[in-house]
């Protein structure tokens, strides 16, 4: 189970949270074309390794929060605000 | 989208098994002779330098379309390059029900296809895989949700696929320790496909590769597949931990790990890789009959023919390439199933564990040529695609070997998320953890 | 001291009073602090169940959790729990356990022919056979597999209150897992350092094996004191961790000792699930068998469990053991039995020499070293054994009532495995450990192959002290009493099994034996997760528990590669079965999701309302009476009077400052910020994919101020939405969502006659149509309470929307009951709000089903035509605009008095089985003769007038419908603004 | 042996007769100084703030509950300049309870997934959280336990502490006053 250390609550189990999916994508400018939309839309990088993600603490203090987090270890890295920039962990192998 | 077509005949039989035929007089006479006469049921060759085909992943979809390409397609210089043993993915590891009963048209004719290659599989390989149709119950607790199956059973009737309504009382008879009234949302019936039901998970992976193998299919385990080469736009082979091996056609069927295989391709997909989790009661006597599917919560349940009762929810609802089980899942999935049904309360619980699966954004599978010619993939089967193994595995031997998709999986391809066709069966949209 | 084999007095039942029980129906005698098993074996019983495949009688074979064999139904009343370890299960008055998989009796079993076919039901015979035909699987061969399968009945009583259960959250800086010489040391550090320190040990008693030993006894006593001395230390006995599940987080199960069950309402078992800082492993080692032709006769038991039946009960389990063994351990329960006056008959060990067995040969025991057992005599029960010398040549027979086991000591790794601690061989004691590292916590004593209880009691203090500084916390010097010196102890040597003719087990309890391994491998079938799979070894409720290595070393032999290679079955929670009721905690059946009530539930409750569930609220459906007539008695009070609805269900969400309006643009699919102050608009919102997300009307309160609603069914995730899309996309405003959904009532007053009622209890704004027309929004006095006033239409009658507190929605509730009753007021329900919207053509979640474009339900005119807004770009896409679309169609049947059915498939008499679309609502028309329905249909906009068939195939209807606009009233839209 | 785990016996449940504002600020540092020019101090982040007219709780950045006796109005009721911030009227959408005495935090362990030991939750703190799937929001007065909750699934989690408390010898206390609350000026 995760506990996510939420900057404003305090480490919290899982259950508080509602998953938004991959944080890195863009949304890309008005009239950027179909092409632009699909891929923020639909392509997913869906690494093995660190992943940056949008988490809502819903039950919580209900602001968004872009986690670092491994995908295979569950390992937390980072917990920021949504303009904070990002400072990824190196992926290992390739 | 008309009536689903009957599964074809094998070109030729296969040829003898190097294991021999299996059967009741063979295990007598072995039996007599100490079981000395049992050979390996698929055999463990070493690469060769290239193939006609390599396909990625020793699954239930990777071992099925080696198995139709060679008995089905005449593509017997076929690979399957699998990175631990075989059969130990999703294949082995889910709740092995299988069923026909998907609200898109499309979707049915496909998941029908692969209900009626089940139904002839065992004899076609020489395998039991304990195919079980022994119906596969969905139970509604509102009027909404009548209403959305309604809909579903008339589609599937439209297309002569077999499934009925049945009233709570019918519901109770059916599985007696279904408690109706539950004090929350109470069952107002069900539906109920009488030909879905269960299959022996294992033995769908060892009986595809052992008639994969009897048919020439070269089957190589510990062997992972760590990049893919490619000369002038088009895949010409995959490195592997066992060096290097060429292909005309390079086909991925490695279920959760689709996006990374991709990926050393060049190619993004529409896929998020999500856990979903499984759980195994202790055997006891028989106690259900039928798999039965709550409809107010997640769980679902059958009860293996050893005697546990197997059953899951969904999904974690984050990316994961964990292939563990989590609290939040088994606190949910035990209090759907104590409020569905009370009896199993001092039942107990074995073990708990997980799959990592390829959920797409439409929550349907893909089977479709990739954009760098030589490359296919059979995937994002999310947590729906054991049942479609055999229509899985065809389809993508045809695309393979003819270089076309089959009619019954034209919908399935890539292009259709730009398009603007997508196959989504319950209207989530491009949320896969919430699929 | 009942029982003939109850020799002593036993740490546990010393003192106990006598307890009668019933096994199989007979009655027997034990003591209290007996468990089942003890008190049977006390009782010379030896047989107490039958095997999972061959149905060979069995005994037990350990004294502790690990049991694979001697599992029972418990019974009570007409409730069956089945597979319960005898050697576990605590003895109570009046306890009633029954053997199980034996059919008639535990001593004539009809299935144990299978044993006498066992040669043709090797590993995995049935993925051979039982092919064909292929109806036959269903009808013959399942049902008598699935009969002779599973081992004990479960039959359950289900009543009212449930089962009882209960979740407990705990918190701590480090969960010591184990209460043996390790982890009583190591807590007791922990302890004296002050830090929250849980210590859960799955025992009743604390020790572990330090039971086991007489000299421990003061030292053991001491710490357990010790311990009650730390204000930040609790003690969990009882409890079981279960599994790890990574963050710190635990699993556990806590079997409520009998005292305690009656306070917690009956309460057995309860779940606690553990936050921890570290963990630290001193789950000790377990012992294991050997495989050997006879090995799971009954009497065959581990040699510790022997010396546990000695120490904690009292029992000799036999009067004559022999033993087999291969490490001095092992003898300690020789020394014990002789000490305590049972003759050994013989004690094989397979080593030549070792200190122990020159210390057993001065007391008298017969030694036969380099030796192995290589047959058992008695099927029943151990008569004699065979004694062989390894090297050949000697053969004796030694009569003996038991054979006490030992192959060695597995250390438990499960944990520290699932926390991904890799595993190490170490060839001294023949087995794997895997020691966790790192931030997650430490191992200690036998878990990490420490043996020897001075060794692991110091083992302990130094994980403590490790996992304490890791914590930043220096513990305090050690002033606890030193604790007995360990033995010198001889090497032990690796024995797995001993060839022979006749089955030798390496899973007890699922049949499998060490030839089913050899022949999976020939099969193929070599990878130790296939061996499993293939033989069901290790799948049992044991686990593999003792008997998991045994099974892999058997496999690498077989293969011809050091056991490394082969590894050691994967270890996933649930270290011990648990009930489902445990792990599913409280919030089941009535409480199985919250139920949301509205304001004014008792009302509703009390006019005679039906409620259905509507995700978690409960909703008034009809006042009164089943069937259509109540429903459309309603509605129609709607169309030619007034009615009354209670709609404060609907998601309400308060939107403010100078960003809102700009920030309403962009997640609506039309134009907010050109709404006037006081007006209300209907407004779409769709996903980023294009489609239809959510609709309802939002009023402007204040330049800076707006009212969303939305559907009930969406109101949490449109709120999310929102959050999500200001946050991730549009920072740059200023806007606050706060959720109001509970703190405004709102009523619908509909019909032609609600502007009557509406000014009797509305004191401000003034109502006329001038002053207050269509889509207007206000502030207003609603019977004398502060409140809002929006003039919005659901039904497509005249209607005002009121929302009030929802404090004061009862006395609201009241006023305009009251005042509507010279005009025939009729509170109406869903149903008939649904018939309402239907006939004027107005869409919900079924038709808003994910899966509709804005165009498909014909509101193209409402895109922004300029602008950026969440989902314009792909609601552009080709498949979307192109033909072949399902659009928003009317429907009815030709003949006017058949019915119409929500999910009736739409097809044509030429292509019968090719779906065009479908119904997704419909109701008998109040306003026009039959039913009516909104639909979905290929390409529906161009089909007006031309008819389809309605099927439904699961009613065996099949219908003539004609196709209309889904305006079935007023198309015009005159009567909402009248 | 260990003794079986003493468990601390003895709580009282009361509802809390309240009015609830939420203010939100836009520009924080001007809605402080606006709310202390109306004599109302603002809790830090995480806490909750008793005084004699007003109890004030910070669970969301940038916003506050502000709590005051029912039927009154004060400094709380004041619109909050737009300029500032904001204010949503939000007493009918909360219920109030007191949960108090020796087996509070045992009973509230059933439930609530917080670590509430009185290290970690001191009297003073506030936090918001999930329980018995209902979202709650959680104040530690010296007396016990300030619990407030959606008001549509009050009765459920009513229903739900009663019965988790029952073990623990719960009594019903009736309804409590603010004035009962705020004179807890233990903090
Ligand atoms: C818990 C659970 C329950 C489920 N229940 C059901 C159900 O009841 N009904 C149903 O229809 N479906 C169910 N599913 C889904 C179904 O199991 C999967 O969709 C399906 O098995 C996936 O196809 P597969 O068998 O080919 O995948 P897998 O068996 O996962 O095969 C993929 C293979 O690719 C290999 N691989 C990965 N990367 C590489 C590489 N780099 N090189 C070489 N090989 C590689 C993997 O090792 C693996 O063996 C469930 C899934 C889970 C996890
Ligand atoms: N040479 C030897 O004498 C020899 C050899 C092997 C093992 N041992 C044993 O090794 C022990 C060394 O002490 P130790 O403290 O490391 O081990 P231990 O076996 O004494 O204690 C381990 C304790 O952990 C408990 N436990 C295990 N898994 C658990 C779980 N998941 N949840 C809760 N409790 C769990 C067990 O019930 C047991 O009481 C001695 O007791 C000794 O009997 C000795
Ligand atoms: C249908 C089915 C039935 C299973 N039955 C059992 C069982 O009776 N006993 C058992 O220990 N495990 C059982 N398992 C679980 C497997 O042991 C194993 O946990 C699972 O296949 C995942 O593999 P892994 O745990 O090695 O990752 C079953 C799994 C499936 C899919
Ligand atoms: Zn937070």
């Amino acid at each position: 189970m995760l506990r996510i250390p939420c900057p404003h609550c305090g480490l919290r189990d899982e259950i508080e949270f509602r998953y938004r999916g991959d944080a890195t994508r863009a949304r890309p400018a008005a009239g950027a074309g179909l092409p632009a939309y699909t891929a923020y839309v639909f392509d997913r990088d869906n690494p093995l390794g660190w992943h940056v993600e949008w988490w809502l603490h819903v039950a919580g203090c209900r602001r968004l929060l872009k986690v670092v987090r491994h995908t295979a270890t569950h390992e937390i890295a980072a917990v920021l605000a949504p303009q904070d920039p990002l400072r990824l962990p190196p992926q290992e192998g390739s | 989208m008309s009536e689903t077509p009957t599964p074809p005949a094998p070109m030729a039989p296969p040829e003898r098994a190097s294991s021999g035929r299996y059967s009741l007089g063979r295990l007598l006479y072995e039996g007599l002779t100490g079981q000395r006469g049992w050979t390996r049921a698929w055999a463990k060759p070493e690469p060769r330098a290239r193939y006609r085909v390599v396909i990625v992943g020793g699954g239930g979809h990777g071992l099925a379309t080696a198995y139709y390409l060679a008995t089905h397609f005449g593509v017997r210089d076929v690979a399957v390059l699998e990175r631990g043993p075989i059969g130990l993915g999703n294949v082995g590891r889910n709740t092995t029900i299988v069923r026909s009963n998907y609200f898109l048209p499309e979707n049915i004719a496909f998941y029908e296809f692969s209900l009626k290659l089940w139904e002839g599989l065992e004899q076609a390989l020489n395998f039991n895989a304990m195919v079980s149709q022994r119906g596969a119950l969905n139970l509604f607790h509102t009027e909404a949700q009548r209403d959305l199956l309604t809909r579903r059973a008339n589609q599937m009737r439209l297309l002569g696929v077999d499934n009925e309504a049945l009233s709570p009382g019918d519901v109770k008879s059916l599985v007696p320790l279904v408690d109706l009234d539950n004090g929350r949302f109470p069952v107002l019936g069900g539906f109920l496909q009488r030909r879905g039901g269960t299959v022996r998970h294992d033995a769908v992976a060892w009986g595809y590769a052992r008639g994969a193998s009897a048919a020439g299919v070269d089957i190589i385990e510990h062997c992972e597949v760590t990049g893919m080469r490619r000369e002038g736009g088009r895949v010409t082979g995959v490195e592997t931990r066992r060096g290097f091996v060429g292909a005309d056609c390079v086909c991925l069927a490695v279920a959760g790990h689709s996006s990374r295989l991709a990926a050393m391709a060049d190619v993004t997909l529409p896929i998020e890789t999500h856990v979903l989790q499984a759980f195994v009661s202790e055997a006891v006597k028989p106690l259900i009959d039928v798999v039965v599917t709550y409809g107010a919560g997640h769980f679902y349940v059958s009860q293996s023919d050893k005697g546990g009762l197997v059953f899951g929810g969904t999904i974690d609802g984050y990316n994961t390439y964990g292939q563990r089980g989590t609290l939040p899942v088994a606190e949910e999935v035990a209090a759907s199933a104590v409020t569905l049904l009370p009896a199993l309360a001092r039942l107990r619980v074995l073990r708990q564990w997980g799959g990592v699966m390829d959920m797409t954004m439409d929550g349907s599978p893909i089977i479709s040529q990739l954009p760098p010619a030589g490359l296919v993939m059979n995937g994002g089967w999310c947590y729906g695609g054991f049942k479609a193994i055999p229509a899985g595995g065809f389809t993508t031997a045809h695309l393979i070997a003819r270089g076309e998709p089959h009619p019954l999986a034209a919908h399935l391809s890539l292009a259709r998320f730009a398009a603007g066709r997508t196959m989504d069966e319950h209207g989530i949209g491009p949320f896969p953890y919430a699929h | 001291m009942p029982g003939p084999r109850r020799i002593g007095g036993g740490l546990l039942t010393s003192g106990g009073e006598p307890v009668n029980f019933r096994f199989d129906g007979r009655a027997f005698q034990g003591l209290a602090g007996d468990t089942l098993a003890s008190a049977l074996l006390a009782c010379g019983v030896r047989v107490l169940g039958r095997s999972f495949k061959y149905h060979r009688p069995r005994g037990a074979l350990t004294c502790g959790p690990e049991e694979p064999c001697a599992l029972v139904d418990v019974i009570s009343g007409d409730a069956r729990e089945p597979n319960r370890p005898a050697t576990t299960l605590a003895l109570h008055e009046g306890l009633v356990a029954e053997s199980q998989n034996r059919r008639p009796s535990l001593r004539f079993d009809l299935l144990a022919v299978n044993d006498l076919l066992g040669r043709f039901l090797p590993a995995g015979f049935y993925y051979k056979t039982f092919m064909s035909p292929a109806w036959a699987w269903e009808r013959l061969y399942e049902p008598l597999i699935r009969r002779a399968a599973g081992l004990g009945r479960l039959a359950a009583r289900v009543d009212e209150h449930g089962t009882p259960a209960e979740t407990v959250h705990d918190h701590c800086d480090v969960l010591v897992v184990g209460a043996g010489a390790a982890g009583l040391s190591a807590a007791a550090r922990l302890g004296a350092g002050g830090l929250r320190v849980l210590l859960a040990e799955a025992d009743t008693v604390l020790g572990g094996g330090t039971l086991l030993s007489e000299r421990w006894d003061p030292w053991r006593e001491e710490r357990v004191a010790s311990l009650a001395g730390f204000a930040t230390l609790r003690v969990l006995p009882r409890t079981t961790v279960l599994g790890a599940y990574g963050h710190g987080v635990y699993g556990l199960l806590e079997r409520l000792a009998e005292p305690q069950r009656e306070r917690f309402g009956g309460l057995t078992e309860r779940l606690r699930i553990v936050r921890t800082r570290r963990v630290l492993l001193a789950t000790g080692a377990l012992e294991r068998p050997v495989a050997f032709p006879g090995n799971d006769r009954p009497g065959v038991m581990l040699a510790g469990a022997a010396l546990a039946y000695l120490r904690r009960y009292g029992v000799a389990v036999g009067e004559r053991p022999a033993f087999f063994v291969n490490s001095d351990e092992a003898y300690e329960s020789a020394f014990a039995l002789h000490a305590a006056g049972v003759r050994c008959a013989a004690l094989v060990d397979v080593r030549r020499t070792s200190p122990a067995a020159e210390r057993a040969r001065a007391l008298g025991i017969p030694v036969h070293a380099g030796c192995v057992i290589a047959r058992v005599f008695g099927r029943g029960g151990v008569r004699a054994v065979t004694v062989a010398a390894r090297d050949g040549g000697r053969h004796v027979r030694v009569a003996a009532d038991a054979l006490l086991v030992s192959g060695g000591f597995t250390p438990v790794t499960a944990l520290a495995t699932q926390l991904g601690a890799r595993l190490a061989w170490r060839g001294a004691i023949a087995a794997f450990v895997s020691e966790l590292t790192g931030a997650a916590g430490a191992t200690a004593g036998a878990a990490r192959g420490v043996f020897g209880l001075a060794a692991a009691a110091g083992d302990g203090a130094r994980a403590a002290a490790l996992v304490a500084a890791q914590l930043g916390v220096t513990l305090p010097p050690d002033v606890s009493p030193a604790p007995p010196q360990d033995a010198a102890q001889g090497p032990l040597e690796a024995l797995w099994e001993v060839p022979g003719r006749g089955k030798a087990f390496v899973d007890l309890q699922n049949d499998v034996t060490a030839d089913d391994v050899r022949l999976a491998r020939r099969e193929g079938y070599e990878h130790l997760e296939h061996m499993k799979r293939y033989t069901t070894h290790g799948m049992a409720t044991d686990q593999g528990k003792s008997g998991g290595l045994l099974g892999a070393a058997v496999l690498a032999a077989a293969r011809d590669v050091p056991i490394e290679e082969v590894g050691q079955l994967r270890p996933r929670p649930y270290y011990e079965p648990v009930p489902f009721a445990a792990l599913a905690g409280p919030e089941v059946r009535g409480h199985y999701r919250p139920k949301r009530r509205l304001p004014l539930h008792e009302w509703h409750e009390s006019a005679g309302a039906t409620f259905i569930n509507a995700g978690l609220w409960l909703r008034p459906l009809v006042y009164g009476g089943a069937g259509w007539e109540p429903v459309l008695a309603e509605a129609r009070a709607v169309r030619v009077g007034v009615g009354l609805t209670d709609v404060s269900s609907l998601g309400k969400i308060d939107v403010q400052g100078r960003g809102a309006a700009a920030f309403l643009d962009f997640v609506y699919a039309n134009t907010f910020s050109t709404l006037p102050v006081g007006r209300a608009r209907y407004g779409i919102m769709l996903r980023e994919d294009g489609m239809l997300f959510d609709d309802g009307t939002t009023s402007r309160l204040a330049p800076e101020h707006f009212l969303i609603t939305t559907t009930t069914a969406n109101a949490a995730a449109v709120l999310e939405h929102l959050e999500f899309h200001r946050e991730a996309h549009a920072r740059h405003l200023e806007v606050a969502f706060t959720d109001v959904g509970d703190q405004w009532a709102q009523f619908a007053l509909a019909g032609p006659r609600s502007r009557e009622v509406a000014s009797a209890v509305v004191t401000e704004p003034d109502l006329s149509n001038g002053a207050f027309p269509f889509m207007a929004a206000a502030a207003a006095t609603i019977a004398g309470v502060s409140g809002r006033l929006f003039r919005i239409s659901f039904s497509g009658e005249l209607a005002y929307e009121l929302a009030v507190p929802a404090r004061q929605a009862r006395s609201v509730w009241a006023a305009l009951l009251a005042a509507g009753e010279s005009c025939g007021l009729r509170p109406y329900g869903l149903d008939a709000l649904n018939t309402l919207r239907i006939e004027k053509g107005h869409v919900t979640a079924a038709e808003l089903n994910g899966n509709t474009s804005a165009r498909d339900l014909g509101f193209e005119r409402m895109l922004k035509k300029d602008g950026d807004f969440i989902g314009r770009a792909l609601s552009e896409r080709p498949a979307l605009l192109g033909p072949g679309r399902l659009q928003l169609v009317g429907v009815r049947p030709v003949d006017r008095t058949r019915r119409l059915r929500n999910g009736m498939q739409l097809v044509v008499r030429a292509a019968p089985t090719t779906s065009l679309g479908y119904v997704t609502s419909c109701t008998p028309s109040v306003q026009l003769e039959g039913w009516v329905g909104l639909a979905l249909l290929a390409d529906g906009r161009s089909r007006l007038g031309t008819r389809v068939l309605g099927s439904s195939l699961i009613h065996g209807e099949l219908e003539e419908l004609e196709i209309v606009s889904p305006h079935f009233i007023d198309p015009e839209n005159q009567r909402v603004r009248s | 042996m260990s003794a079986p785990e003493a468990i601390a016996s003895g709580v009282r449940l009361a509802r809390v007769e309240l009015e609830v504002r939420e203010w939100i600020a836009f520009d924080e540092p001007s809605l402080r100084r606006y709310a202390s020019g109306a004599g109302i101090e603002l809790a830090a982040p995480q806490r909750l703030h008793v005084a004699a007219d007003c109890v004030t709780l910070s669970i969301r950045p940038a916003r506050w509950l502000l709590l005051r006796a029912g039927g009154t109005t004060g400094a709380a009721d004041s619109p909050v300049p737009s300029a500032v911030g904001a204010c949503v009227e939000l007493s009918s959408s909360l219920a109030a309870f007191l949960l108090s005495g020796p087996g509070a935090r045992e009973v509230l362990a059933r439930g609530c997934r917080l670590d509430l030991d009185t290290r970690v939750f001191p009297a003073g703190s506030a936090a918001a959280t999930l329980m018995a799937q209902v979202a709650v929001t959680l104040g530690a007065l010296a007396g016990g336990f300030l619990l407030l909750t959606p008001a549509s699934t009050a009765r459920h989690f009513e229903e739900w502490l009663t019965a988790t408390a029952r073990p623990f010898g719960v009594r019903a206390a009736g309804t409590l006053t603010f004035q009962e609350l705020s004179g807890d000026r233990s903090l």
